[in-house]
């Protein structure tokens, strides 16, 4: 393959230099169908032998090349650009694969097909309509809770409470600490000055929604950019605040939905 | 009366995590009602008498229905291996709601965070708490179930607030 | 050895929904470890050889535990109780990763394609698979609890491959 990139290399220089002196008749006859290759732009992975022959005969002619190394050449050429289309078609395929599936260090482990025990194995598998495991048949039973159970389960629940208000005490402050350094961070800004305005204008909006759920686009105009940065944002602080929640069904695109349901 | 049916109607009720009724029985195992009643006889002749000191499994019916259980005697071992009935996290829950009834779920949740939203869907779903539309919240109560289930003599959520009070301070003196 | 100690093992068995480990079973009952050995013997001898054709039930070790389970001629009448949770094309690719194991997530893809994630996944959250990272793609192997589960006597992955081997030729067999 590397003289073969000589070769190319050798043409591309002699089209730059207009004319080079080839001394071999060897290589001139190989840079000539190379040359023919590159002139007629033809394509190199996808060469008709039979117009590549009839060309190169005719060139050899009047470049007085004996046919009998003309033959060998076409002959050599078309089994190199073969080898080179081959070459190139397993490349491309072996790249696929890197894509669609992982990478080169995949090459398999287990060598699951390698071993005859492995690979018939497999096979039956697929093919058996019953896996070969079966979930054995156990008790499932449950005993009922005691009294004593509950106590102690209601002794724990408050001091987890107590945990929970202190964290969320905790929560809040950052909360508020990180959305003043928002809302600081946002002056200046074309939306700042109506801000909280326009929060508390989207949140009525929802709460007077009549679902739970909605939307994103059924609580704003679509059609007016400002209104939808304006709606979105604000959306996102009542998101942040937890007074909503907020998902998308398809990413990234897809609408946004908003869900009051369990923040009342 | 073929030995089989009887070790067919064993493995169902051996199965089966809760009591099963004869009509359960015949839809598992194919058997008409006569041998299902048959092995059932057989099966607690087997277990309570023949085996009686060479197993700690007893057959017996409960209500109408038939179910395989540790005896009385052996109780105290195996209730330390069996799954409780009530996972530890909904019952937490559950003692909070039985507490503050009738309560909020929007207060619950403020006390304790919103995973209470799970624990009372569970809960409702053993019938252990009454979750009523209330605004935009619901108002949770426990079900008649609940003094049932843990052995409390009264229905009235005071009373049973009371109860739970006096329990765990009492259990705080310990 | 006692009968009693064989009889407290048997409840404790019993009443575990899930396999138990000889720590286990000794916490629960307060018997030695040399007592709670001698009476899986015996009890796996009593269910699985004396009693042979007077019981269902079978004590089998499963993994580095001990269950008690319906024995499996009589598994199809007792299925309608208690119905089986996973999935027959997840029990393929597990009986899969089982055998290959330790296994790259992208070969086990281009054994059964790309519905494997899926699989994986719902392995991964039953506990019966374990993914690490390993370059672009997961190592799967099964987990401690996939012997316990389906009740196969040994951790040893060469050991499951094996009982797996024989499975799959049995079903040919037939």
């Amino acid at each position: 393959m590397s003289r073969i990139n000589e070769y190319l290399d050798m043409v591309k220089i002699a089209r730059d230099r207009d004319g080079i002196f080839i001394g071999s008749p060897f290589d001139r006859s190989i840079y000539l169908a190379f040359d023919l290759v590159l002139h007629q732009q033809l394509n190199p992975w996808d060469i008709d032998l039979v117009n590549f022959s009839s060309m190169y005969l005719k060139k050899a002619q009047e470049e007085k090349i004996d046919l009998i190394t003309a033959g060998r050449i076409i002959y050599m050429a078309w089994k190199v650009l073969h080898m080179q289309s081959d070459n190139l078609v397993v490349h491309m395929e072996a790249k696929q694969d890197e894509e669609h599936d992982f990478g080169w260090e995949d090459i398999p482990t287990g060598a699951w097909f390698e071993s005859d025990d492995g690979y018939s194995y497999t096979n039956l598998v697929m093919k058996n309509p019953d896996p070969p495991l079966e979930e054995p048949l156990r008790r499932d039973s449950k005993r009922k809770i005691t009294l004593i159970e509950l106590l102690d389960a209601f002794d724990q629940a408050r001091k987890d409470a107590e945990e929970y208000q202190l964290l969320d005490q905790m929560r809040k402050k950052e909360r508020d600490r990180l959305a003043l350094k928002a809302r600081k961070a946002m002056k200046g800004a074309a939306h700042e000055d109506h801000l909280e305005e326009d929060i508390l204008a989207v949140w009525e909006k929802i709460q007077s929604y009549p679902k739970k759920s909605m939307s994103l686009s059924s609580i704003c105009n679509t059609d007016d950019f400002d209104e939808r940065i304006k709606t979105f944002l604000s959306v996102l602080f009542l998101a942040y605040d937890e007074k909503i929640r907020i998902y998308q069904r398809k990413f990234p695109f897809g609408e946004i939905y908003i869900k009051t349901i369990g923040y009342t | 009366m073929g030995v089989k049916e009887e070790r067919l109607v064993e493995s169902v009720l051996f199965s089966a995590s809760t009591p099963v009724s004869i009509e359960e029985i015949k839809e598992a195992t194919g058997l008409s009602k006569k041998k299902v009643d048959a092995a059932l006889v057989q099966l607690i002749k087997l277990y309570n008498v023949e085996r009686n000191k060479e197993t700690s499994i007893e057959v017996v019916k409960a209500g109408n229905k038939y179910t395989m259980q540790v005896k009385k005697k052996f109780f105290d071992q195996s209730v330390m291996v069996s799954k409780p009935e009530i996972q530890s996290h909904h019952l937490k829950t559950l003692a909070l709601i039985a507490f503050h009834q009738p309560v909020k779920q929007s207060n619950l949740r403020r006390m304790v965070g919103p995973k209470i939203y799970d624990h009372v869907d569970e809960l409702s779903a053993m019938k252990l708490v009454n979750a009523k539309k209330h605004g935009s919240t619901e108002m949770l109560t426990t079900t008649k179930l609940f003094p049932e289930y843990f052995g409390i003599d009264s229905t009235n959520p005071e009373e049973i607030r009371e109860f739970l009070a006096k329990k765990v301070i009492g259990s705080i003196k310990k």
